[in-house]
């Protein structure tokens, strides 16, 4: 099973006597954009937190690339590649928009110690590469003109969009975006789901909950819906819109 | 051994009784209080004022209530200086952290509470003088409950550790079962969104440092009434009372009196541990101990 | 005149010495947000190492090894640095008051094993020094006194330096993210563990060189020198100077140091002859009404910490202008 | 029966750099009003001017006859006006009981109140003596909603209360929105999920950059190409 | 008198006990300037506060050194802020230092190695003679077993260590020595401790405030009551404290004042003085400091140096010299004698003191009890009798 990124085994987490997430098996074909859909409390945040190294499962593994990366940290975990951005944004309030980006990518040289004291040249040179970069970014999701504004100071919708671009910066190989486009505007949604296409075809595995259903129809494939912890079903989003299970469970009415 | 355990929890039902009252500030304003001990040291030293006062008056209050030291006249000035502490706190609150809480982070409202410190306790050494003052020059003797062992306790601990217990339990119920706690938890953790949820912030302060204030009155009168009374009191209970709120979480009023326990154990047990010099040390080590186990405290919640 | 100049040169000395521990706790709160309530401990083992090794054998005492004083201060910011390493190590995971409580009793250990251990540190008669560096090159005491004056400076400077490239690096990023939200920076691939130990070494390390620096002066360091009270008053200047701004951190503990001795200063002058007495309680009533009363004037210190690189208001208007 | 009504506003968050400029607006009573915009337009912070969280620096807010401008926030309340925020909106540190009884506070009956909620809310009850932080994203928001409704107020500030929520629940919620305008309540909806946010309203705004764009029934802005181009997400809403 | 020296005074004021130490030296400085002051010029006694820390006390010190121009720095009472002030302060600058109250036998070390450069003076007798008078009591009074308690700074650990040296050496068993720390909210655990030994006696090294804690907490144990105390408890508050009652079987020791009028003069004018008989630790010993260092002051002339100062001590401690009683008096008739080119031998309040190369004194000793009106002298124990004492020990 080569082609799959990220592969969870029985994957279970507790909170006391509470089974959030009930032996998930799931594997992530590379390159997809895969939707995770479900109701809320299903778990999907908490398999999120669990494959990204922020909650350590009860039992079961999450292998990345073939490699077992159960209990990881998240911090190691990024730096294999694996980003992820939080359904309640986590931004670094007191810093900057820009350098709440500008933070993100690893392995540079100025986080050493000993870089940041002698290696003068080398550190501003990747700065300003950096820079360069972030500031697309931040164009790409309308966020530049608040560029040097306190990031705890800009709009609830704005925060969502920095956590995006918060973990485009890492250029990962895998991303999990947890509720992208909740709380953002649709006008503005459908330019990110046309850059997140444009990266995917670049070879960028995306998974992504997310409520808004024209979104997930539109351009997730496949698509995977939890319930009460459990895998309810996985296949096409076509094949989803008809699931009556997923119908009655998630959707209300016809969508 | 038995005995060291024994005095543990008696010492320690002062310093839990000292913790309750600070735990619910530190919880609700989110800072450090330093001025928390000259709280202590004003409610004592109002104590001794009106307990002159009373005993002067009306001479028959002068009797103790045996087997306590505890005279009638000094639990009527202990009540009243619970009211001027929790009044002085308030105005305390109204010249200076008020003001300092609206535009800046909790660091700066540490720092004004030592600042605060500073002003209080020195203008109590102005009033009453350096020297060690009591209450009663009375000795409190204690009591042998058994020779074999040697075991020794003394009613006016016990009584502390009634009350210690009492109010935690008072304060716990108050805290867990009335939309009054409910009120201050909720200004600890969102004081906007609390506004928003219509409780009105500056009343559920005001009552927060009255409970606080009345609080310290009530352990630094009882400190005095067991030790002594010098400006300086403060300053020796808080390290204790602070060790004792933070290793038992910052806002359980459980983990309030079980830190007192735990830091009164501590140095009691310490001389059976350690060269009788390093006992200042002990407290702190155990502290270590807990809080490497329980980062957030025993019954600390995580923040987020 | 010449006493005023050595007065000054005294006092800046000193200033200097605390400017230094405060821009080595502005490190460590500033910039990282650990509340370190020992700062007393990391000045001590600074001091109490740079005297073991500087000063010359006496009986019944461990020591004696009368190393250079530039080998023996850096003997003493080693061991400060270790000794954070160590409480780095066990207090990681604590935050806010968790910590102060735990790194205040890390102090109060301390100054508990200076005071009893007499074949290490002299017990509670202290540990007497070494002739001051430099003073036989300069023999007479004024001239000395600007002499010292320059080395403190120095040191401060270098500190300075550091510590802005530290904060203006990347590395400075990281900590102030590790600061504001240890899980996202996690999700960021940043390492907090990591990240706060190297600033609480690096902050304890600059401590322990205020600490060598001013027993280098003294010549002399017993259990008294580690009392809370210097903690509070290196945390007063950060806060009234302005946390996460060096400048500010240097300003708050010239000020700091000012209004603690000159008030004193003042008072001997200005009381009327009944007070003087009480000029030491009087005294300590003007320190806590006038850091109150700055905190009161500036909440955020003198020099509070800039988000950005533009103040924030012209951010906002260049960004109002831009939407129109 | 009360609607609210602004008049010339003028907000922001620090002196001298209002968000909002010259913004009117009515929400008439019984009836449910929409505003809708980019993100950053100020739709947040028109609502907490409203509520009494944002300083106001001209204009007028008005309740029925009554001027609530720069109303205290925790007396809102007395003036029946519920307000549900963007974001932070649970105390994490309460339980779900707790949380709902914290804004019932000094009412007669809490309990049978609070029970009529969790039949609405029936996620909630499950979870009724956990703390609120372990709640998923979703449930979050239904107990915002939740503590919003528990003194059934008749004027109701909502800030994108359908965000994070599944598409059944959020249905249920706006339709539970929309049945309470009926009985009276005076809604002020802010929402990003667009497409049923104009379903269920009456009428909408359009704000951005702190000013007035467009207003108009919600039917007719929903067809309205121009605007559904720029602000509604163009072609994806047409298409849906 | 148109002229006025002026001379430093570090104390710690902010301190419980450093106050009354702080005014016994200003009031030294009033009386001499009734006997006419220094060399004809009104002293200007210049206190700072030290606030028993280190640096506050060296940066008070240098203000008077440099601002002030003074030559004579009277102060302090913690050795450990008296020799930094010594190292870098008044000894680069050649400025005398004369403490009432500092322990340390750091000192002695830093005066023996020359660093003090022959500046440094103290009043405070080390610690030996105490100790050893404490273990002449025990041993007469047939006390068996001791318990010593001892506060634990330089001069609690160097006089516990000594006294239980001391009682060992006459044959009392010493069942332990526990250090008493400053500022604890409760000495139960050690009063605990103490208790399981059941000691006869206890040996009190002890200042006034944790002496009251911990003797209260003692004796509601139902500790004995038979204690031998240093001159440190010799204070009001204790006694009244503890309670006359509980305190028949106290024996205290001092360093005493020879049998002398001026001994006598010391109490009866810090009485007329102050509305109450000297009490609390140090006070004898800071008039002696300040006394000898203005007579010393005066000897050497309005424009002395500290160096001139330093030398012309010994004129004033002369034992061959005309005595003279600590009086405003007595202070006018030295000045005088100084004056003229004589010596005298200053009678103070702690004796006819007389400092080595080192600075030290060495003193007679007393046996006092606390009485209704204070504290009451027993027994006078003459240097010589120390002396033997102390060579039959070992
Ligand atoms: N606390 C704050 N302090 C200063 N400026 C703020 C603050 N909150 C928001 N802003 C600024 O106000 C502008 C409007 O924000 P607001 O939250 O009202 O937007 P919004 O319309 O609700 O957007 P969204 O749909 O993303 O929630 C934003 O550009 C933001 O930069
Ligand atoms: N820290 C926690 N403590 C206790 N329970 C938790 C915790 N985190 C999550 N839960 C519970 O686990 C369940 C799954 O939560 P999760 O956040 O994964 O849901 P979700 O599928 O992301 O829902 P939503 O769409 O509403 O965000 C919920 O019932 C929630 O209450
Ligand atoms: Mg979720
Ligand atoms: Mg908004």
């Amino acid at each position: 099973m080569n082609d799959s990124i990220l592969t969870l085994t029985g994957l279970t987490r507790d909170f006391g006597a509470f089974r959030a997430v009930d032996g998930v098996s799931l594997f992530i074909r590379r390159g997809s954009i895969t939707g995770l859909i479900g109701p809320n409390g299903a778990g999907k945040t908490t398999l999120f937190n669990m494959v990204a190294g922020t909650l350590k499962p009860t039992s079961g593994t999450v292998a990345l690339d073939g490699k077992d990366v159960t209990g990881r940290s998240a911090e190691a975990l990024f730096r294999m590649g694996l980003a992820r951005t939080f359904q309640i944004p986590r931004p670094f309030k007191r810093m900057s928009v820009i350098d709440n980006l500008l933070l993100a990518p690893p392995a540079q040289i100025g986080e050493s110690v000993p870089g940041a004291l002698f290696r003068r040249g080398r550190v501003a040179e990747q700065e300003r590469a950096l820079r360069e970069k972030a500031q697309e970014i931040l164009e790409f999701v309308t966020l530049d003109h608040l560029a040097e504004h306190p990031a705890g100071k800009i709009s609830g919708g704005q925060m969502k969009l920095l956590e995006l671009g918060r973990a485009l910066m890492g250029d990962p190989t895998v991303i999990l975006l947890d509720e992208p486009a909740a709380g953002v505007n649709p006008t503005l949604t459908a330019i990110l789901i046309d850059r997140i296409e444009e990266l995917n075809r670049r070879g960028m595995t995306f998974v992504i909950i997310e409520h808004d259903m024209d979104f997930v129809m539109r351009h997730c494939d496949p698509v995977i819906a939890l319930a009460e912890g459990k895998v309810l079903f996985e296949g096409t989003a076509e094949e989803a819109r008809v699931n009556p299970e997923l119908l009655d469970a998630y959707l209300g009415a016809p969508a | 051994m038995i005995q060291a355990l024994l005095d543990g929890v008696l010492t320690g039902a002062i310093i839990s009784l000292g913790a309750i009252g600070l735990t619910l500030i530190m919880h609700m304003l989110r800072f450090a209080n330093f001025s928390y001990a000259e709280l202590l040291a004003i409610g004592a030293y109002a104590s001794l004022v009106f307990d002159g006062l009373f005993s002067a008056l009306v001479p028959v209050l002068d009797q103790a209530f045996a087997p306590l030291t505890l005279t009638g006249a000094l639990a009527l000035a202990m009540v009243i200086a619970m009211l001027v502490t929790g009044v002085s706190a308030v105005i305390i609150d109204r010249l200076v952290f008020r003001r300092i809480r609206q535009n800046a982070d909790p660091l700066s409202m540490v720092f004004a509470s030592f600042g605060v410190a500073l002003v209080i306790r020195n203008v109590i050494v102005l009033i009453f003088g350096h020297h060690a003052q009591l209450y009663s020059q009375e000795i409190a003797r204690a009591h042998v409950l058994s020779f074999d062992p040697l075991i020794l306790i003394k009613p006016d601990q016990v009584f502390v550790l009634c009350l210690a217990l009492v109010l935690m339990l008072a304060l716990h119920l108050i805290l867990t079962r009335t939309t009054f706690g409910f009120a201050i938890r909720a200004v600890a953790e969102n004081p906007t969104l609390a506004q928003v949820a219509g409780v009105r912030l500056s009343t559920v302060i005001v009552a927060v440092w009255i409970i606080a204030g009345s609080l310290s009155a009530a352990a630094g009168t009882l400190y005095a009434l067991t030790n002594q009374l010098n400006p300086l009191i403060g300053h020796v209970f808080l390290l204790p009372v602070f060790a004792a709120t933070i290793v038992g979480g910052i806002g359980s009023v459980y983990g309030a009196v079980l830190g007192g326990f735990i830091v009164g154990i501590a140095s009691g047990l310490a001389l059976m541990l350690l060269p009788p010099g390093y006992a200042p040390a002990m407290p702190f080590l155990i502290i270590l101990a807990v809080l490497i186990l329980r980062p957030q405290g025993l019954f600390g919640e995580d923040p987020r | 005149m010449i006493g005023l100049v050595s007065y000054l040169a005294f006092f800046l000395t000193m200033a200097g010495i605390m400017a230094i521990i405060t821009l080595g706790l502005n490190l460590q709160w500033g910039y990282t947000g650990l509340f370190n309530g020992g700062i007393v401990a990391f000045f001590g083992a600074g001091a109490y190492g740079t005297m073991i090794l500087g000063s010359g054998a006496e009986p019944d005492q461990f020591g004696g090894f009368d190393l250079p004083w530039l080998v023996a201060i850096t003997g003493g910011v080693l061991f400060a640095a270790a000794l954070a390493w160590v409480v780095g190590v066990l207090t990681l995971r604590l935050k806010h008051d968790y910590l102060a409580i735990s790194t205040f009793g890390v102090a109060v250990a301390l100054e508990s094993l200076v005071r009893n251990s007499q074949w290490l540190t002299g017990g509670a008669r202290g540990l007497r020094g070494f002739p001051r560096p430099f003073e036989d090159l300069v023999g007479d005491t004024f001239t000395y006194g600007l002499v010292f004056l320059a080395i403190v400076l120095v040191v401060l400077a270098l500190v300075w330096w550091g510590i802005e490239r530290l904060v203006h690096s990347p590395f400075g990023r990281a900590l102030r993210a590790i600061r504001e939200d240890e899980t996202a920076a996690r999700a960021l691939g940043k390492n907090p563990a990591r990240l706060r130990l190297w600033s609480l070494v690096i902050g304890s390390a600059i401590m322990g060189a205020g600490g060598g620096l001013y027993v280098s002066y003294t010549a002399f360091i017993s259990p008294q020198d580690l009392l809370p009270v210097l903690t509070f008053q290196v945390w007063a200047m950060l806060i009234v100077g302005g946390a996460g701004n060096n400048r500010g951190a240097v300003l708050g503990a010239v000020l700091i140091w000012g209004v603690w001795t000159l008030s004193g200063f003042a008072l001997t002058r200005l009381a009327p002859d009944s007070m003087q007495l009480d000029a030491g309680s009087i005294q300590y009533i003007l320190i806590g009404t006038l850091i109150v009363t700055m905190l009161l004037w500036r909440p955020e210190g003198l020099l509070p910490e800039r988000i950005s690189q533009e103040p924030t208001k012209t951010a906002d208007k260049a960004a109002l202008e831009a939407k129109q | 029966m009360t609607s609210l009504g602004v008049v010339g506003l003028e907000a922001g968050y620090v002196r001298d750099l209002p968000i909002l400029t010259d913004v009117d607006l009515v929400a008439e009573s019984g009836r449910l009003t929409t505003i809708i915009g980019p993100n950053g337009a100020g739709k947040s912070t028109l609502i907490k001017a409203i509520a009494g969280l944002v300083p106001i620096s001209a204009g007028r807010i008005v309740l029925g006859e009554q001027s609530i401008t720069g109303l205290r926030p925790d007396l809102m309340g007395q003036h029946s006006l519920a307000y549900v925020p963007q974001t932070d909106n649970i105390f994490r540190t309460l339980t779900i009981d707790e949380n709902l009884a914290l804004t019932l506070r000094g009412e007669a009956g809490v309990r049978a109140r609070i029970t009529e909620l969790y039949e609405l809310f029936p996620a909630l009850r499950e979870k009724q003596r956990e703390k609120a932080g372990g709640l998923s994203g979703g449930q979050r928001q239904m107990l915002a909603m939740a503590m919003a409704l528990t003194r059934k107020p008749t004027v109701m500030l909502l800030d994108e209360p359908s965000a994070g929520l599944s598409p059944k629940i959020a249905t249920e919620v706006l339709d539970l929105v929309r049945s309470l305008t009926d009985q009276g309540v005076t809604v002020l909806l802010v929402e990003q999920n667009v497409k049923q946010a104009l379903r269920v309203a009456d009428h909408c705004y359009i704000l951005a950059e702190g000013r007035n764009q467009i207003d108009g029934p919600a039917a007719d802005i929903a067809k309205d190409p121009v605007v559904g181009e720029i602000y509604l997400g163009g072609k994806r809403m047409s298409a849906a | 008198q148109d002229c006025t020296v002026d001379v430093g005074t570090v104390y710690p004021t902010s301190v419980d006990w450093g106050q009354p130490i702080a005014q016994t030296a200003l009031w030294v400085g009033d009386m001499i300037n009734e006997a006419g002051g220094v060399d004809g010029c009104e002293v200007n006694m210049i206190l700072r506060d030290d606030q028993n820390d280190s640096r506050v006390g060296v940066d008070a010190a240098r203000a008077l050194v440099d601002l002030d121009g003074v030559q004579l720095l009277i102060g302090t009472v913690s050795s450990g802020i008296s020799i930094p002030i010594l190292t870098s302060v008044t000894a680069p600058a050649g400025v005398m230092q004369m403490s009432c109250c500092s322990s340390s036998t750091r000192l002695t070390e830093i005066a023996a190695s020359g660093e003090a450069n022959g500046l440094w003076f103290r009043t405070f007798a080390t610690a030996d003679v105490q100790a050893a008078v404490a273990a002449m009591l025990a041993q007469d009074a047939g006390i068996e077993s001791v318990t010593v308690l001892f506060k634990n700074d330089d001069w609690g650990q160097d006089i516990g260590r000594i006294a239980a040296e001391a009682f060992e050496a006459v044959g009392i068993t010493v069942h332990e020595s526990i250090a008493i720390n400053d500022a604890q909210p409760s000495y139960r655990a050690e009063a605990t401790q103490a208790l399981r030994d059941q000691p006869e006696a206890l040996y009190l090294a002890l200042y006034p405030t944790e002496g009251i804690s911990f003797v209260r907490e003692w004796i509601g144990l139902g500790g004995t009551s038979t204690m031998i105390g240093a001159n440190s408890l010799k204070s009001d508050d204790f006694r009244a404290a503890v309670g006359l009652d509980n305190l028949t079987a106290f024996v205290g020791t001092d360093t005493s004042s020879p049998r002398v009028a001026s001994a006598d003069a010391f109490v009866d004018a810090y009485t007329a003085q102050f509305e109450g008989p000297p009490s609390g630790p140090g006070l004898a010993n800071s008039f002696d400091a300040a006394a000898i260092a203005l007579l010393a002051y005066h000897a050497a002339g309005r424009d002395a140096t500290g160096a001139d100062i330093a030398a012309q001590v010994t004129a004033v401690t002369d034992p061959e010299g005309e005595a003279i009683p600590a009086t405003v008096e007595g202070f006018a008739r030295a000045m005088e004698v100084l004056s003229e080119g004589g010596t005298v031998s200053y009678q103070g309040a702690t004796g006819a003191v007389t400092f080595d190369a080192n600075g030290n004194v060495s003193a007679p000793a007393v046996s006092w009890v606390f009485a209704e009106a204070g504290p009451s002298e027993e027994r006078y124990i003459s240097l010589e009798e120390v002396a033997a004492f102390m060579a039959s020990m070992n």
